[in-house]
């Protein structure tokens, strides 16, 4: 049943904002590259939140196909990432992204 | 349908570049044939043009016309009328002269060399032959390529400082020039509707005065850079005392006519009002090109140095020429043209001759050569003579002309490019005093090798031209006079064309020399003021 | 009813992703992060996509997480060390850059952009494509991470750092 | 077939050049000497053989013109090689190929043993080419040809033993300044060809009239700029300074380009452009001024020199104002018949001083010199000859030469050009005895061993100096007034300067004051020749005395008046260091500076860039954020 969108889209937009802005902040502020992934997760799902709810308001599973690519592209990012901070803490002994410069121009 | 000529004289020194190329390194001596035979028989191609051409023939001749990109309507087409055609005969003369020249001064990767100058030699005769600007503009660019890498590996201490300033200042100035071609193609495009690159399309096509006064900057910076005038000369002499002897004489004898040659071709029949306003700047940085580079010549240590900054001198006389707007002007500038090549291409190759036993281009090294090397004495003599501009050599019967033409237009204009004469006698006698009289200053010198018959080859063609042109000139006069006069009666038609009325130079101090448009050739009638 | 099911897991959502910046020690991060994925799911599940709220948990929460774990375990992480002026700067740098984000976002939401307002682009027919496009990527994830991974096997130092 | 009249003089001597070139040393030195000799020798037979076709014609159509080609011809402008024969360029003709054969047979014995004895020959006769196109020519362009060839091969001459450094100087020297006269001749022609449209002698002199304003600026400048050109090749004021160095090349040559040919070029081209200049007066008055000042100056410098071959070099420079001096005052019959009498003595003066030089085995100061009259009989007596003629003592040739310069001075009223005339003469008898007295009598002062090998030349060497000695005393005569139709040599040239032209601004003068003309300037002469006699062989002490009385005139006159060094100073340093200065600083700073300058401030700017990329991921990802909210905005204010 189609039930008119009980939870009006902006409001799950304004969410997806909020959790959007939590993870940005998270990758700015920490040290940790660990953490700074998390907070990536935390806004690939924010935006998986909004293509869902723009999915349910437009009744078409595009966006919900949509999320599985993010999803992939999550996984798949999160399997390089971690192997390289694993390394990098190898060579480094450290996890703490402002120790590595090693690329600097 | 008849022989495509003019792309076999383009692109048979290209295919013959990629069979040298393809030739095992250590076979120096096949390359070396494989070269010259691939560059006298360019010649071969080439020399017919002389008879086969009918100077009286208006407008373009053995024309080839192919689509090359239809979407932009860019044509692959090319032609030659009596300018090109002496052009052309100079390159390929001057590439046959260089080759051989440098058998024994190029050792190390002579496989490149040799393909670099035959490629090199194609991108010129098509900067010569091209009627589509776009193909012009192409083949503008395709010829820095080689001489880059001409000066780049085979060059001297600085060389890659030397290549990189002479590619990128060129470059600056061609891309602007490209920016101009297109402003000129849109320009056709709105007034004919047929979008295309082709010359003859340009030259009917009427261009407001306000436009033309930039696109005419936009072609005269680049030419300028190129032929070099004042301010935009000091990529020549560190290209020149950089580059092997070939690579020089080539820079000197060709690729400087590219910038008059465009002056002539494009920037005064394309542009008649804004070359006429601007005519007294460009002939005040003539007047000075002249006598700047005439003075620092004659302070030059280095040989190659000053026959660099003569260069400048003399091109200086070119422009002067080319801007006094009437036929002597225009003759005597293409005159100087072919005599420039000729006799500095001669200079800059007695100047490797003694640089490939002496490893040494100072001045001072040298001194009372004439004694061990009296053939070459006698050689650099007569070089000399034809670039000092001595009457019975090239080199007057250009200057005489270009001043006629000058005198004409503003006695103060020649008289201030006259002082040139004394000037070049002053540095090139003073440089031949110190190299060649005296007693030998230098051990080394006693027992230097005169010139070997292959170098005695080298300069033979190059002594006749400068006697032949100097006592019987009249035959290339013959041939290039007929397409001055048709570009100096377009220039006429389209100033009228915009503007009607008479376009009147204001030329300080001299006569007032007004040009009214009238379509038959032969000089402007001198409403000057009777004094 | 509706409306209070999503007010909780909304709450749960913002307050553990709050949690997962702010907290000092990564396994605590990464745990509640497995909760705020969870608060996820159930707002699939509001939205209707039933489906992709079971493939959120299963995936993010299950696979994801748990390499995270194994990783934060792995290289036995300690506290962060966080302390000192610079860092303050930064959190506060951050902050005020957050607020000033939402702050553009409610405007738009204020000027009542209207969400149906994109164009219609019709989307390139990604029909079949999908699944191999996936399996493609996966594919590139896999690889990546054996080679980056392949180089524990020789003594860390002796050639030049993997890739 | 009648063998071709004109362009055979020139093609003779250029085909011994081109002969000599491809035999090379096969020839060997009697081939060269003969094929030199031969060649002038026949050119001098042809250029008889002219003159007398010449002559046979009457008096008006005396003019043979012969095309050889089209030179130049661009838009309404165009010249050809063409040769001209008129009663003007027969006698230079004569002169050229005749004195210039008796020099070249002086040189074989001259040169006998100098080593490169081949490349004298083949510039020598390069140069009567040159010489005989210029005189021949029948465009002022073509005797621009033949102008700047004669410069080349006094280069070519001068700089000969080119091992000398000073002889190398010396030849550098004199090219560039003739350049700078030929920038004038250059200028004059342009400005002559503008406005009369063609440079060929008889359109350009017909069609003067109608183009100039007669006095106007335009001829008078036209003029000057012609005059300029004939200063630089004829050595007088202000471009004389490279003669006297031009002694450093070997005597013959002195001779024959520094004394008869040459240097009279510009004398005869401003004879040949007489119409242009009659046009404008205030050009001739200035090449009567120019004429006589250099006259003057050159022979006071003259009195000081002790280098016997400078003496004569001041001397040719004098000579040459007054034949300058003629033309300025209308008088150019005069002045071409004392630019040939001045060929004749002056070529012997030069030969003799030469061939003392080769029997003293290079000694050329005077000082080193005295009784030599004994030893050398034929070279003292041609030589004293010669200085009588030149010291214008009647009946040799100098006499009626001067003293027809004198009278048109005095008859067209310039009677201050006559009176430096005048003292001139007085001058020139005086120094050119010194040299005699100091060279020929009083003591020997020869050095030892000159001593023991003074030997009088071979007779290669005396035959010219005999012949020349007859022609300075005979080459006066033909100006004797036999039949009344007055001056013979005048009436000759009269077609080319026109009956009027000569004597036009002239007021005849009454019998009594021509000859009392002529006692005043014998007696001028004799005074100079007594003095000179007092001076420096009845009582030595004399000069010494004279010497201390001025020392600062002295010493003026032994250093030239210091012209040389201060031209230096005034040109030619300034020039080099304004040019120094131009290379490093304006080139190399400014100009390459600015080039060089974008490369650098390409560079900088992408340094500034790099500062950006630290390394630290954070960074990076704050940039992006930034742009992201700089994106947000940019839509908002849509």
């Amino acid at each position: 049943m189609s039930a008119p969108m009980a939870v009006p889209l902006s409001w799950m937009l304004a969410l997806s904002g909020v959790v959007f802005v939590i993870g940005l902040i998270g990758v700015l502020v920490r040290r940790n590259a660990l953490v700074i992934f998390m907070s990536i997760e935390l806004m690939l799902n924010a935006a998986n939140l909004a293509f869902v709810a723009f999915a349910r308001q437009l009744d078409s599973l595009d966006g919900q196909v949509f999320v599985f690519f993010v999803m992939t592209v999550a996984a798949a990012e999160v399997a390089i990432g971690l192997a390289i901070i694993v390394n990098v803490f190898r060579l480094r002994e450290t996890v703490y992204v402002d120790e590595i410069n090693l690329l600097k121009g | 349908m008849p022989i495509p000529w003019l792309s076999l004289v383009i692109f048979f020194p290209l295919v013959s570049a990629v069979l040298v190329a393809v030739l095992p390194r250590e076979a120096s001596r096949t390359i070396r044939t494989l070269a010259t035979v691939a560059a006298l028989a360019e010649v071969a191609f080439a020399l017919p043009l002389w008879w086969r051409l009918e100077p009286a023939r208006a407008g373009w001749q053995f024309v080839e016309q192919r689509t090359w990109l239809p979407a932009l309507g860019a044509t692959y087409s090319l032609g030659i009328d009596g300018i090109s055609m002496l052009l052309v005969l100079l390159t390929v003369v001057l590439t046959a002269i260089a080759v051989i020249a440098s058998f024994r001064a190029i050792e190390k990767r002579a496989r490149e060399f040799y393909a670099l100058l035959l490629a090199l030699e194609s991108g010129m005769l098509g900067t010569f032959l091209a009627t589509d600007l776009l193909l012009f503009y192409v083949f503008w660019e395709a010829m820095l390529v080689p001489m880059y890498l001409l000066i780049g590996v085979w060059g001297g201490p600085r060389r890659v400082y030397a290549a990189v300033k002479f590619f990128l200042y060129t470059m600056a100035g061609s891309v602007l020039m490209l920016v101009a071609i297109l402003w000129l193609y849109f320009l056709n495009k709105n007034a004919t509707g047929t979008p295309s690159f082709a010359l003859d399309a340009f030259y009917a096509l009427s261009i407001p005065p306000a436009a033309q006064w930039w696109l005419f900057l936009a072609f005269a910076f680049a030419f300028a850079i190129k032929v070099p005038m004042f301010p935009l000369h000091t990529w020549l002499p560190d290209a020149h005392v950089e580059a092997p002897t070939a690579g020089s004489v080539i820079l000197a004898a060709v690729l400087l006519k590219m910038g008059t040659y465009g002056f002539l071709r494009f920037a005064i029949p394309l542009f008649p009002q804004a070359s006429a306003q601007l005519a007294p700047w460009i002939v005040g940085l003539a007047l000075v090109g002249i006598w700047y580079g005439a003075l620092v010549a004659m302070v030059q240590p280095d040989l190659k140095k000053l026959v660099a900054y003569s260069s400048v001198s003399h091109l200086g006389f070119c422009m002067l020429g080319l801007y006094a707007m009437n036929s002597q002007g225009f003759a005597g500038a293409m005159l100087q043209m072919l005599n420039h090549g000729v006799s500095t291409g001669a200079l800059f190759l007695l100047v490797g001759v003694v640089y490939e036993r002496r490893h040494s281009r100072m001045i001072a090294d040298f001194g009372g050569l004439w004694k061990p090397l009296p053939v070459y004495a006698a050689v650099f003599l007569v070089v000399m003579l034809s670039s000092v501009g001595l009457p019975g050599t090239n080199g007057f019967v250009g200057e005489f002309l270009v001043l006629l033409g000058a005198f004409r237009t503003n006695p103060v204009w020649a008289g201030l490019a006259a002082v040139g004469v004394i000037l070049s006698a002053v540095y090139m006698l003073w440089m031949f005093q110190r190299v060649m009289f005296g007693p030998v200053t230098h051990a080394e010198n006693e027992h230097l090798a005169d010139l070997s018959f292959r170098e005695r080859l080298v300069f033979a063609p190059l002594l006749i031209l400068i006697f032949a042109i100097g006592v019987f000139p009249q035959p290339f006069l013959d041939r290039m006079q007929p397409a001055l006069d048709r570009t100096l009666a377009l220039a006429r038609q389209r100033a009228a064309l915009s503007a009607p009325g008479r376009v009147e130079i204001a030329v300080p101090g001299g006569l007032k020399v007004v040009i009214p448009p009238q379509p038959s050739g032969g000089t402007p009638p001198i409403e000057g003021t009777r004094r | 009813m509706m409306l209070l099911l999503f007010a909780v897991f909304a709450i749960t959502l913002v307050g553990c992703s709050l949690m997962v910046v702010l907290h000092r020690n990564p396994v605590t991060s990464a745990l509640f992060l497995v909760v705020a994925f969870c608060a996820l799911a159930g707002l699939y599940l509001l939205l209707q996509a039933e489906f992709l709220a079971m493939v959120q948990v299963i995936v993010y929460a299950g696979a994801i997480m748990v390499l995270f774990l194994f990783v934060i375990m792995y290289l036995n992480l300690k506290r962060d060390v966080e302390d000192g002026l610079q860092f303050a700067l930064r959190r506060g740098a951050g902050w005020l850059l957050g607020i000033l984000l939402l702050g553009t976002a409610a405007l738009f939401l204020s000027r009542g952009w209207a969400p149906g307002a994109t164009t219609e682009a019709s989307p390139p027919p990604i029909g079949n494509s999908a699944a191999e496009l996936t399996s493609i990527l996966l594919l590139v994830g896999i690889v990546g991470a054996v080679v980056i991974g392949r180089g524990r096997a020789k003594p860390p130092g002796s050639e030049e750092p993997a890739p | 077939m009648t063998l071709p009249l004109l362009w055979i003089i020139p093609a003779l001597p250029l085909g011994a050049v081109a002969l000599s070139l491809l035999l090379g040393d096969r020839l060997g030195r009697r081939g060269t000497a003969w094929l030199a000799c031969g060649a002038v020798g026949a050119s001098f037979a042809f250029a008889v053989r002219a003159a007398l076709a010449l002559a046979a014609r009457p008096e008006e159509g005396r003019s043979i013109t012969e095309v050889a080609y089209r030179w130049m011809q661009v838009g309404d402008f165009s010249a050809n090689v063409a040769f001209l024969l008129d009663p003007l360029s027969a006698v230079m003709i004569l002169v050229v190929t005749g004195v210039g054969f008796l020099i070249h047979v002086y040189s074989t014995g001259y040169m006998a043993h100098d080593p490169s004895f081949r490349r004298f020959f083949l510039y020598l006769n390069l140069f009567m080419f040159a010489m005989l196109t210029l005189v021949l020519a029948d465009n002022l362009l073509l005797l621009f040809v033949g102008w700047e060839g004669v410069g080349l091969c006094s280069y070519l001459l001068i700089g000969f033993w080119y091992t000398k450094p000073s002889a190398a100087e010396a030849g550098k020297k004199a090219f560039i300044v003739n350049r700078i006269g030929d920038f004038g001749f250059l200028l004059g022609m342009l400005a002559l060809v503008t406005w009369t449209g063609s440079l060929q002698y008889d359109a350009l002199f017909s069609a003067a009239p109608q183009a100039f304003v007669a006095g106007g600026i335009a001829i008078t400048v036209a003029t000057l700029l012609l005059f300029l050109g004939a200063t630089g090749k004829s050595a007088q004021i202000p471009l004389y300074t490279w003669l006297p160095d031009a002694m450093e090349g070997p005597t013959p040559v002195s001779a024959l380009i520094h004394a008869a040919t040459m240097v009279t070029a510009g004398v005869y081209m401003v004879a040949r452009c007489h119409s242009l200049f009659q046009l404008a007066p205030i050009s001739l008055e200035v090449v009567a001024v120019v004429g006589a000042a250099t006259a003057l100056f050159a022979a006071t410098i003259g009195l000081a020199q002790n280098d016997i071959k400078r003496v004569l070099a001041y001397s040719t420079i004098s000579q040459l104002g007054y034949m300058f001096m003629a033309c300025g005052v209308g008088a150019f019959g005069a002045g071409i018949f004392h630019l040939m009498t001045h060929a004749f003595f002056k070529a012997l003066l030069f030969l003799g001083a030469g061939s003392v030089i080769h029997a003293l085995s290079d000694e050329q100061d005077l000082r080193r010199m005295g009784g030599l009259a004994k030893k050398l009989p034929w070279t003292h007596a041609t030589m004293l000859v010669a200085t009588i003629a030149i010291a214008g003592i009647p009946p040799f040739a100098g006499f009626f030469s001067k003293d027809e310069i004198l009278h048109g001075a005095f008859a067209s009223g310039h009677y201050g050009v006559w009176a430096v005339g005048l003292l001139g003469a007085i001058l020139t008898a005086f120094y050119m005895f010194r040299l005699y007295v100091l060279a020929f009598r009083g003591g020997s002062r020869v050095s030892h061993e000159a001593e023991h090998h003074l030997h009088e030349s071979p007779p290669s060497m005396i035959v010219p100096l005999f012949v020349l000695a007859i022609l300075s005393l005979i080459g006066g005569w033909i100006g004797l007034p036999f039949q009344r139709g007055g001056h013979p040599f005048e009436r000759w040239l009269e077609p080319v300067f026109g009956a009027g032209g000569a004597h036009g601004t002239m007021r005849p003068l009454s019998p009594m004051i021509e000859w009392l003309l002529i006692e005043v300037s014998v007696v001028a002469a004799l005074l100079g020749i007594v003095f000179a006699f007092r001076a420096y062989l009845k009582d030595p002490s004399l000069a010494t005395r004279l010497r201390e009385r001025w020392p600062a005139v002295h010493r003026m006159l032994v250093h030239k008046y210091w012209v040389d060094e201060g031209l230096d100073a005034l040109v030619v340093m300034p020039l080099y260091r304004a040019s120094q200065r131009l290379w490093r600083f304006w080139d190399e700073k400014i100009v390459d500076g600015a080039v060089n300058g974008v490369g650098f401030l390409f560079e900088g700017f992408s340094v500034g860039l790099r500062l950006f990329q630290t390394g630290f991921v954070g960074t990076y990802a704050l940039f992006l954020t930034l742009g992201a909210v700089a994106l947000l905005l940019h839509f908002l204010r849509q």
